[in-house]
C-alpha cells in the first residue's frame, strides 16, 4: 500500500481529526444537541416521575389518610397482593380480552381492510372514508363517550332503532364485546393511515405476477402483502396495544360493569388510585402493566427479526 | 364485465357501506342532539332549536376553555413536533449505540405516565418546578409524555427520506441547522403535520393533567375540564348543554383536521428498520 | 396461426387518458415481438391488457383461437416479467421458481424438482437456496426469467426486462435472452425504450407512440425505412439526421450545401417543395477535405464509438452528425464534409416518409 | 393557592365543588356575588382591606377530593375549602385538615352559629372529639311514590309504609297494575355511591345494622342479611329492574324513567326533588312534580326493628366547609367561613328556589315553610336519620357493600354475598380483629 | 495544474469493506474525466471521498494547492449531480438553482438573477415556477446542472447523472453534457457504468474495479489496449472475444483454427505458451466462405446493431462475435469465418496485455 508521501506546500495534518460523516454532517455532538431538547423533556416529565412511580409501588402510599402523612416501604406486598387477588387476575384477562379484541384484531382487521379496499382509489369515496375513521379517532372521549351511550342505549338507543329490537342491553349482555368494538371504531384510524401508507410500499409488480400466476385474494395477501408490510404490521402492533392497555375511555362508557365485567386493567388502576386513594397499590399494578407491555413488545420484536 | 367482476363490485359497496354505516351511525347523536331542545340519549329528528347554542355561549367559560384547549393543543404540538423532529432526525442520521434500545424503553415508560398513579409524582414535580397555574407546566408534562411515540414515528419518516438532498445541500456548504430548516423539514411535512393532529387529538381530550395543574382558576381550564362541569350536584349530565358544548367541542379539531389533510396530506410511514 | 391478435383494442384510464388507441396487431406464434416507444407512450398499458392486468376499454384480445378480454389473467395462460423483476423477497430462489406451480396445485415435491430443473438449465443451481436480496442484478433477472419458463404459459410477456441491469450484464443479456427464446420456441412480446435492444433481439418489432403503433416490421425494415420522422428520430444508436431541405430540380438544397435527391424519393418530389431530408450518421461517408454533393462545415464535437466515432458537424443553422471509422476521426475545429448515401437517405414530407413502396409494413396492416 | 397578602391587602380564596353554568352554579353565584362583595365591604368597614377570591370547580367528586388531597399535601390549595363530610376522617388522619380551634383560634369554637346548628349536624364535623369544619347542610332520603300510578294500583295517595313487607306488596300491586318498574332501590356498583346512600345504608338502618360501630366494622351479620334479602325480594319478583342497576347511566335513567311514570316507588334524598324533578330547572323536570309526586318515610324492616329501636329511618350526609391549615391569614379565613354560613347568608343563599336543607334550625324554620317535603325531611326524617362514618376506609367498604348488592340482583343469595363482604371487608379493615359480626 | 489529486486514497467503511484501496490519481485542470466500473467497484465511493461525504480512511485528497482531505464539504468548493438529482421537491426550479447561493448569502435578487440567467441558458426559461414533480426526467437533469453550474466551483462531480434517463435522451443528454462542459471549461469527474458512455463523453477515463484503478487513458487507448482482460471485457459496446489460445511457432490455435499472433505481442511469446486471445467484434471481417487466418463456425445468433450486426460463430466450444455490416449479414445456421485484424488483436497472459510498451497509461503512473 502506497500511503501518501506529504509535499512539503500541504503537510498532512499529524492526527487525523475527522469530521462528521453523516449525510448532513451532524456529527455526534450536535446529533447530541438535537436530541437534547427531547431528552431532556423526557428525563424530566416522563422518565423521571416513571421512576417515582416505580418507587410508589413498593409503598403503601395512600392519597389521603394516615399513609399519605407517613407512607411505609412495604416491599413487594403491593405485587404479591395483586398477584394473589382475583381481582387483578380477572381484570389483565379481561385487558387480554379487550386489547386482543380491539386493537389487535379489531383495528388492525379493519384498519388493515379499509387501506387494502381503499388502497388505489382516489377521489371523494376515499375521502369520505377516511375522514369519517379519522373522525372517530380524534374526537375527544368525552364527547365520544356520550355518542356510545346514545348508541348502545337501552331504549332509545339508535342501534336497537335500527336494528328494531328495543330493550336489548348492550352495554350489560355483551359489555366486553361493546367495548370492544367501541375501542375499535375508535382507534382505528391510526391503523388505516399506517398500512394506507405500507400498502403504497408494496410493489405492484408483485401483486401482479401472482395475480398472473392465478394467485386468489387471500393467496395474494399471503403471498405478497403481509411478507412486505410485516415491519409495519408490528410498529402498529406495538403501539396500538401499547396504546389500548392504557386506555381508560371504556371507564366511561361502562363504568367498569357490570359486574366488573369491564373493569381493564387501566380501569382498575384508576379505581384503585384515584376512587381508592390506593396509590401504592395503582403504582404497582401500573407497573405491573408496563412489564406486561415489555414483554408484549418483546414477543413483537422478536416476531420482527425471525425469518428477516 | 365479466359476472365475478360484478359479483366483486357488489361485494366491495356492500362492504364499504358497511363501514361507513359503522363509522357515522354513532355520530348522529351530535348531530341532532345539540338541536334538540330537550335532548335524551334517543336520535330523534330534532327541532333545530338554537337555545342550547344561546346558553352555551352564556356558559361563563365555555368559550374561553375552547380557547385555552386551543393554546395547549397548539403548544404542546409545536414542542412536540419541533423536539421530536430534531431528536428523530439526529438519531435517525447518526448512529448512537443502543439507540433501538433506548426508544423503545422511552416508549414502555411513556406508558406509565399515562396511567393515573402517576399523577402524584407530576403533580409533586409541577409544584416543585413552579409550573402549578400555567399553561406551560400542562404543555412541558404533556410534551414529555407525547415524545417518545412521536420521536419513534417521526424516525420512521425520517429514515425514509433520501440522504442526497442533505448531501447536496451539504456540498454547497449549507450547515447542519440550515439543512434542518431548508430541506428535511420541508421533505417531511405530511409527517410533522400527522404527529401534529395526533398531538392535538391527544391533548385535545386530555382531562386528569389540566384539571390537576391548574388548581386556581377555571378561566384557565381546557375544554377537557370544563365539559365536566356541565353535570348535576348529584352527577347527572345536562345533555343540552353537554351535547351542544360537545359539539364546538368537536369542531376545531375536525377543522384542524382538514386543514392539516388539505394542505400537508396524510400519511404515515411505518416499519422499523433492522 | 397467430398466437396473440389484438382488435381496436382501446384503454382509457380513469383519469381520462387515452393510452392505446384502437390498435390491432396479429403476433404469429412463436415471434420474439419487440414493442418500441418512448416513456409514457402505452408499452406497459398494451403489455398489461394482453395480460388482463387491465381490462381493455373496448376492443378484444385474442389468445390463439380464445377471446380472453373478459377472462381473469391468471387462467389466460401468460407469464409477465416485470421490470423490477418481482421476486418475492422472502421466498428463496426454489420457492421463487416454484410459485406459480403452487399457485396451480403441484405437489411440493414435483414443483421442486421442475424449480430446480429449470434454474439448472438457467445456471442457478449453485443459487437456490438464497434469497432474492443476495443475488446480484443478472442473477435476479435469471430467477424471473426461470419463474416465467416453469409455468409452461402460452406466451411470455416482457416489461423492459433489462432496463434494471448493469450495461455490461444488459449486453450479456440480450444475448441469453434472444438464444433461450430460440430455443423455447415461445411466443413472446418484449417491452423496452432501448431502441438498440429492440433491434438487437426482435423478430419483429412495432414503434409506438402516444397510444399508437406508428410502425411494425423487422428490425432492418424499420431501421432502414422509418415510416415517419418519429419514428426515424427514435431508432438508431444515433440520432438520424432529419435536415429542413428544399426541392431544387434534381437536387436538394440543405443549409445551403447541395446534396441529391434520395433515391426511394426519386420522381415523387416536386420543385421548390419544403421537405425534411433524413439521413442517419452511419450512412455518411466523412472527408476532410470537399467532395461533390456532401454537407461541409466545422466539426464542433467528436464523441468515441469504440471502433468509431461521431463527428458533429455546424452545417449553417444545422448540427450534422456523421459516424467516422476509427483513424480518420478529426479534432473539434476542423473543416469536414459529410457524404450521405442516396441510397439510404429519404425524404420526409409533413413527418410522412416519401416512397413508393414505403418502409416495412404499416400499422394496423 | 395560599394566601399571601402583599401590604396591607389581605388576600383570600375559597373554594368549592361548584361552577357557574354548570355543577351547583347557583352556590357558585351565591360565593360570588353576594358572599365577597359583601365580606369585602363588611371588612373594609372594620378598616381591612380584604379581597376574596372564589376557585370555583366542577367535577366528579372523587376527582375534586385528588385535587384537594395534592394540594393541601403540597401546603396549596385555598383558605376556605369545601369537602364532603365522609372525607373529613382520612384528611384529618393524613394531616390536611385540622381541628378549627388550632387553625383559627378559640373564636372558632366560640361561633355564636353553633348553637342553632342541632347536636346530630354537629356530628358530621366532628371527629376524635374535634370540630374540623362547619356543616355545610344536610340531607335526607325517603321513598318518592307516583300518586297517579299507586292510585291505579288500588293504593293510598298518601302511603306510608310501616314495615318491608308494605313496600312488597305495594309493588306486587303495581306490579299486577302494570307499573314497567314497580320499585326502584338502587343496588349494584355502577351507581356507585348512590346504591349505598340511597340503597343499602337505609335498608341496613331499616335492620338496625350500622357499617362501622365502636370503631369496628360490621361484618356479615343478620341485619345485613336482612337487608340484601329485601334486594332478593324486589329484583327476583321482577318488581325491579336488574338491568338498569348494571348500566353506568343507570341512576340517570331511573330518573327519566320517574320522571315519565315508570316507575312506581323510588328511594331518593331531597335532591330528587330539588335538582332532577323540579319542574323549572330539574335534569328531568316534572311539570306536576307537586301534584303526582309523593313521598315518605323509610320504614324498619318492622316496626321498632331499626336503628336505634325506631320504626323509621333514613342516612343523611352533608359538605363541610373547612380552614387550610396553611392559610396564611386563619383569623380571617375563619370570619369569611363563618360569614358564608350566617343566617343572612344562607337565607340569600336559599331564596329565589334554591331551597335546601341548612344546618341551622333558625334559618329552616324560615326558608322551607315554602317546600312541603324539605319541611317534612328537615321536621320528620332528620331526627331520625343516621350518618355514614367519617372514615379513610369507608369509600373502600361502600364500594364492597355495593357489590354485595350487586352479587343479589345478579342470583346470589344473601347469605352467600354477605359472606363475600366478611371477606372483602376483612381484606380492607387489615384482618378479621377489626371486624365484628 | 492539476486540479485533483488523489494519494493514497483508501476507504474501509464500518463494515469492512475497503471501498478504496490506495488509489493514486492525478486530474489536470479542465479536463473532462470519466470513472467507469462495474456496480460496487467504489465509483461512488471515489467520488463522495472527494466531494468530503465520506470521510478518508488514509491518503489524502488535494485541489488544486490545497490538502482538503480533512476539510468540511461545503468548504471544498466542489459541486456534485447525484444519480437522482437531488432536486428539493418542496422548491421551485428557480429556488433550487439558487439554493447554493442562499447558502453564501447572496442577496435574494442577485440570486434570482443568476438562477435565471443560468437556466435560460440550459433552455429552462419557461419552467422556471415550476416544481420538480412536474418535470420530465431530462428537464430535471439539466436543472440539476443549473444549480451547478451557478455555483462557480473549482470542478463538477457527477454520480451517473444520466442512468435515470430514457435511452434515447440519454444519447442527447451526453451531447448536450460534453458540449456544456468544453464551453465552461470545469473539471469535470464523471461516473458512470457505461462504458459508451465514458467512451464519448471523456476526455482521459479510468476504469475501475474493487477499489483499484485498473487502466487510466483516453478512451481510444482504452479500447484498444485493454491493459488487462478485466478492462477489455468490460470496454466496447459488444463484449470483446476472449479467447483460450496456445501459442503454436508463429502463430496460435483458438479452438482448432489458426490465427496469426496480434502484432503487439510480437516476440513475446514463446511457444506452447497458454495465453488468452483478445479481439473485438468491431476488428473482425467476416466472411461466408473460408479465409486464412480466420476462426470458422456456424452462425448461431444474429443480432441487429442498426447499419451493422453482430453475428455470433460458434467455434468449436468457443463462442465467437463478429461486426457484420449491413447487406453482408448471414441468417442463423449459416457456416461463417471471421479473421480478425492481426494489428487490434491483442494477447493476454495470466490477465495481463503482453506488449512492449503497454498500451494507455497504467494506473497510478
Ligand atoms: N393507472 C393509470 N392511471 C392513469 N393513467 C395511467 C395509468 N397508468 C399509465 N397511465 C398513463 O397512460 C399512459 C401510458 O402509460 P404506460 O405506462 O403504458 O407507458 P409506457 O410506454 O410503459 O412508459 P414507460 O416507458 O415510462 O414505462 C401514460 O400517459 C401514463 O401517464
Ligand atoms: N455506507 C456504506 N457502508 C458499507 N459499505 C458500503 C457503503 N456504501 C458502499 N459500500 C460498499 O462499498 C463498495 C463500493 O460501493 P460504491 O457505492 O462506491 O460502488 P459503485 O461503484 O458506485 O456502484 P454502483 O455502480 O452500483 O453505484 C460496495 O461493495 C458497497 O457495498
Ligand atoms: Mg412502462
Ligand atoms: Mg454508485
Amino acid at each position: 500500500m502506497a500511503l501518501a508521501t506529504s509535499p512539503p506546500e500541504a503537510p498532512a495534518p499529524p492526527d487525523r481529526k475527522t469530521y462528521s460523516s453523516d449525510a448532513a454532517g451532524l456529527g455526534r455532538v450536535r446529533a447530541s444537541v438535537f436530541a437534547a431538547p427531547a431528552l431532556l423533556l423526557i428525563a424530566v416529565f416522563l422518565v423521571f416521575p416513571a421512576l417515582w412511580v416505580l418507587y410508589l409501588s413498593i409503598t403503601n402510599y395512600r392519597l389521603s389518610g394516615v399513609e399519605a402523612r407517613d407512607p411505609q416501604v412495604v416491599g413487594l406486598d403491593n405485587f404479591f397482593n395483586a398477584l394473589v387477588s382475583g381481582k387483578f387476575w380477572n381484570s389483565t384477562w379481561l385487558t387480554v380480552e379487550f386489547v386482543l379484541g380491539s386493537a389487535v384484531i379489531g383495528q388492525v382487521v379493519l384498519g388493515f381492510t379499509i387501506a387494502w379496499l381503499m388502497r388505489d382509489r382516489t377521489g371523494p369515496l376515499k375521502r369520505l372514508v377516511e375522514g369519517l375513521v379519522i373522525l372517530a379517532w380524534i374526537l375527544p372521549s368525552a364527547v365520544v363517550s356520550f355518542l356510545w351511550v346514545a348508541l348502545l342505549d337501552r331504549d332509545g338507543g339508535t342501534l336497537n332503532l335500527l336494528l328494531g329490537i328495543p330493550g336489548f342491553a348492550w352495554l350489560l349482555d355483551y359489555p366486553m364485546l361493546s367495548i370492544i368494538v367501541f375501542n375499535t371504531w375508535r382507534g382505528t384510524a391510526f391503523s388505516m393511515m399506517l398500512y394506507g401508507a405500507a400498502l403504497g410500499n408494496v410493489p405492484p409488480s408483485h401483486l401482479e405476477s401472482a395475480r398472473l400466476a392465478g394467485a386468489s385474494g387471500w393467496q395474494q395477501l399471503r403471498d405478497v402483502v403481509f411478507p412486505h408490510i410485516r415491519g409495519h404490521i408490528l410498529t402498529n402492533l406495538l403501539l396500538i396495544s401499547l396504546w389500548t392497555f392504557n386506555d381508560f375511555t371504556p371507564f366511561m362508557l361502562t363504568a367498569g360493569g357490570p359486574d366488573g365485567k369491564t373493569e381493564i386493567l387501566a380501569v382498575y388502576v384508576y379505581k384503585e388510585a384515584l376512587i381508592g386513594g390506593n396509590l401504592g397499590v395503582g403504582a404497582a399494578i401500573s407497573a405491573i402493566i408496563l412489564l406486561i407491555n415489555l414483554v408484549v413488545a418483546v414477543f413483537y420484536l422478536r416476531l420482527l427479526r425471525r425469518k428477516s | 364485465m365479466s359476472p365475478r367482476r360484478v359479483l366483486g363490485r357488489i361485494g366491495f359497496y356492500t362492504l364499504i357501506a358497511v363501514v361507513l354505516a359503522f363509522f357515522s351511525v354513532p355520530l348522529l347523536w351530535l348531530a341532532t342532539a345539540p338541536f334538540t331542545s330537550d335532548p335524551t340519549y334517543e336520535v330523534s329528528l330534532p327541532d333545530f332549536t338554537l337555545a342550547n347554542f344561546r346558553a352555551i355561549l352564556e356558559h361563563p367559560y365555555a368559550l374561553g376553555s375552547l380557547y385555552n384547549s386551543l393554546i395547549l393543543a397548539v403548544g404542546t404540538a409545536l414542542l412536540v413536533v419541533l423536539f421530536a423532529a430534531l431528536a428523530a432526525y439526529a438519531l435517525s442520521r447518526v448512529r448512537i449505540p443502543g439507540r433501538d434500545g433506548l426508544l423503545y424503553a422511552l416508549l414502555l415508560l411513556s406508558s406509565i405516565i399515562t396511567g393515573t398513579a402517576a399523577m402524584v409524582p407530576i403533580y409533586q414535580l409541577a409544584v416543585e418546578l413552579n409550573l402549578i397555574d400555567t399553561h406551560l407546566g400542562v404543555i412541558l408534562i404533556l410534551t414529555g409524555g407525547l415524545l417518545p411515540a412521536a420521536i419513534f414515528m417521526l424516525k420512521d419518516f425520517m429514515d425514509t427520506t433520501p440522504k442526497s438532498y442533505e448531501e447536496s445541500a451539504r456540498v454547497f456548504g449549507a450547515s447542519p441547522l440550515q439543512i434542518v430548516r431548508h430541506v428535511v423539514v420541508p421533505l417531511v411535512r405530511p409527517g410533522l403535520a400527522t404527529i401534529a393532529v395526533w398531538a392535538i387529538a391527544n391533548v385535545w381530550g386530555n382531562f386528569l393533567m389540566p384539571y390537576l395543574l391548574f388548581s386556581s382558576d377555571p378561566e384557565n381550564q381546557p375544554a377537557a375540564v370544563i365539559i365536566y362541569t356541565l353535570y348535576t350536584e348529584g352527577g347527572q349530565a345536562n345533555l343540552q348543554l353537554l351535547s351542544t358544548f360537545g359539539l364546538l367541542y368537536s369542531v376545531p379539531v375536525v377543522l384542524m383536521y382538514l386543514f392539516v389533510s388539505k394542505k400537508y396530506g396524510f400519511r404515515f410511514h411505518g416499519g422499523i428498520k433492522r | 396461426m397467430s398466437a396473440i391478435e389484438l382488435r381496436g383494442l382501446t384503454k382509457v384510464y380513469p383519469g381520462g387518458v387515452r393510452a392505446l388507441d384502437a390498435l390491432d396487431l396479429v403476433i404469429p406464434d412463436g415471434e420474439f415481438f419487440a414493442l418500441l416507444g418512448p416513456s409514457g407512450c402505452g408499452k406497459t398499458t398494451l403489455l398489461r391488457t394482453i395480460a388482463g392486468l387491465e381490462t381493455a376499454t373496448s376492443g378484444s384480445v385474442v389468445l390463439g383461437e380464445r377471446d380472453v378480454t373478459n377472462i381473469q389473467p391468471g387462467a389466460r395462460d401468460l407469464a409477465m416479467v416485470f421490470q423490477d423483476y418481482a421476486l418475492f423477497p422472502h421466498m428463496d430462489v426454489t420457492d421463487n421458481i416454484a410459485y406459480p406451480l403452487r399457485i396451480k396445485k403441484v405437489a411440493k415435491a414435483a414443483r421442486g424438482d421442475k424449480a430446480r430443473e429449470v434454474g439448472e438449465r438457467l445456471g442457478l443451481a449453485q443459487l437456490m437456496d438464497r434469497r432474492p436480496g443476495q443475488l446480484s442484478g443478472g442473477q435476479q433477472q435469471r430467477v424471473a426469467l426461470a419463474r416465467v419458463m416453469a409455468t409452461q404459459a402460452r406466451a411470455f410477456l416482457f416489461d423492459e426486462p433489462l432496463s434494471n441491469l448493469d450495461a455490461r450484464l444488459r449486453l450479456e443479456a440480450r444475448t441469453f435472452l434472444k438464444r433461450l427464446q430460440r430455443e423455447l420456441g415461445v411466443t413472446t412480446v418484449f417491452v423496452t425504450h432501448d431502441q438498440a435492444e429492440a433491434l438487437a433481439m426482435a423478430d419483429r418489432m412495432a414503434v409506438m407512440e402516444a397510444g399508437h403503433i406508428r410502425q411494425v416490421g423487422t428490425p432492418a425494415e424499420v431501421f432502414q425505412r422509418p415510416i415517419n420522422t418519429f419514428v426515424a428520430s427514435f431508432i438508431g444508436s444515433t440520432p438520424m439526421n432529419l435536415l429542413d431541405a428544399v426541392v431544387r430540380g434534381d437536387s436538394l438544397e440543405v443549409s445551403g450545401c447541395k446534396v441529391a435527391v434520395p433515391e426511394s424519393a426519386a420522381g415523387l418530389l416536386t420543385d421548390g417543395e419544403k421537405i425534411v431530408y433524413g439521413v442517419r450518421p452511419e450512412y455518411m461517408s466523412y472527408s476532410a477535405g470537399p467532395a461533390e454533393g456532401a454537407l461541409g462545415g466545422k466539426v464542433s464535437i467528436v464523441e468515441n464509438l469504440g471502433a468509431s466515432h461521431l463527428v458533429t458537424l455546424e452545417v449553417g443553422t444545422a448540427s450534422v452528425q456523421a459516424v467516422v471509422p476509427e483513424g480518420r476521426e478529426p479534432v473539434p475545429g476542423d473543416d469536414g464534409y459529410a457524404l450521405p448515401r442516396a441510397d439510404r437517405a429519404l425524404a420526409y414530407r409533413d413527418g410522412d416518409l416519401v416512397a413508393a413502396g414505403r418502409g416495412g409494413t404499416e400499422a394496423g396492416a | 393557592q395560599s394566601s399571601g397578602g402583599g401590604g396591607d391587602t389581605i388576600e383570600l380564596t375559597i373554594t368549592q365543588n361548584a361552577i357557574a353554568g354548570g355543577k351547583n352554579a347557583k352556590g357558585a353565584e351565591y360565593i360570588a356575588k353576594w358572599v365577597i362583595p359583601q365580606f369585602e365591604a363588611a371588612q373594609k368597614a372594620k378598616g381591612k382591606d380584604v379581597k376574596v377570591k372564589f376557585i370555583p370547580s366542577g367535577v366528579d367528586d372523587e376527582q375534586y377530593k385528588t385535587k384537594l388531597s395534592l394540594d393541601l399535601k403540597s401546603g396549596k390549595g385555598a383558605d376556605v375549602l369545601d369537602i364532603d363530610g365522609i372525607w373529613m376522617g382520612e384528611f384529618a388522619e393524613a394531616g390536611y385538615i385540622k381541628p378549627l380551634a388550632e387553625v383559627a383560634g378559640p373564636e372558632a369554637e366560640s361561633w355564636d352559629g353553633w348553637s342553632q346548628i342541632p347536636e346530630a349536624v354537629q356530628g358530621l364535623a366532628t371527629f376524635s372529639g374535634k370540630k374540623y369544619a362547619l356543616p355545610v347542610g344536610t340531607d335526607g332520603r325517603v321513598l318518592y311514590f307516583n300518586k297517579t300510578l299507586m292510585t291505579k294500583a288500588g293504593l293510598p295517595a298518601d302511603w306510608q309504609p310501616k314495615s318491608w313487607q308494605e313496600i312488597i306488596d305495594a309493588g306486587t300491586k303495581l306490579k299486577a297494575a302494570g307499573v314497567p318498574v314497580p320499585i326502584q332501590i338502587n343496588a349494584g356498583t355502577a351507581m356507585g355511591e348512590a346504591t349505598s346512600m340511597q340503597g343499602v345504608l337505609p335498608l341496613l338502618a331499616g335492620a338496625g345494622g350500622e357499617v362501622q360501630k365502636d370503631g369496628k366494622w360490621t361484618g356479615a351479620a343478620q341485619p345485613l342479611k336482612d337487608a340484601l334479602g329485601l334486594y332478593q325480594k324486589i329484583y327476583s319478583q321482577g318488581l325491579g329492574d336488574p338491568k338498569l342497576q348494571q348500566e353506568a347511566k343507570g341512576r340517570d335513567k331511573s330518573f327519566a324513567q320517574f320522571a315519565e311514570g315508570k316507575i312506581g316507588i323510588l328511594m331518593e334524598g331531597d335532591y330528587f326533588w330539588r335538582g332532577v324533578i323540579n319542574p323549572t330547572d330539574g335534569v328531568a323536570k316534572m311539570a306536576d312534580r307537586d301534584q303526582t309526586v309523593g313521598y315518605a318515610k323509610i320504614p324498619a324492616m318492622e316496626p321498632g326493628k331499626g336503628l336505634r329501636s325506631q320504626d323509621f329511618v333514613s342516612m343523611s350526609g352533608g359538605a363541610l366547609r373547612t380552614l387550610n391549615p396553611n392559610s396564611k391569614h386563619p383569623k380571617e379565613a375563619f370570619e369569611l367561613l363563618a360569614f358564608t354560613l350566617s343566617a343572612e347568608g344562607l337565607k340569600e343563599e336559599t331564596k329565589n328556589g334554591n331551597v335546601r336543607i341548612t344546618p341551622r334550625t333558625d334559618v329552616n324554620k324560615e326558608i322551607l315553610a315554602g317546600d312541603p317535603l324539605l319541611a317534612y325531611i328537615s321536621e320528620e326524617v332528620l331526627p331520625l336519620t343516621a350518618y355514614r362514618p367519617p372514615v379513610a376506609l369507608y369509600p373502600q367498604v361502600s364500594t364492597a357493600l355495593q357489590e354485595a348488592t350487586a352479587a343479589v340482583v345478579s342470583g346470589k343469595t344473601p347469605d352467600e354475598a354477605a359472606a363475600e363482604y366478611q371477606k372483602k371487608l376483612e381484606g380492607i379493615a387489615g384482618g378479621a380483629g377489626n371486624i365484628a359480626s
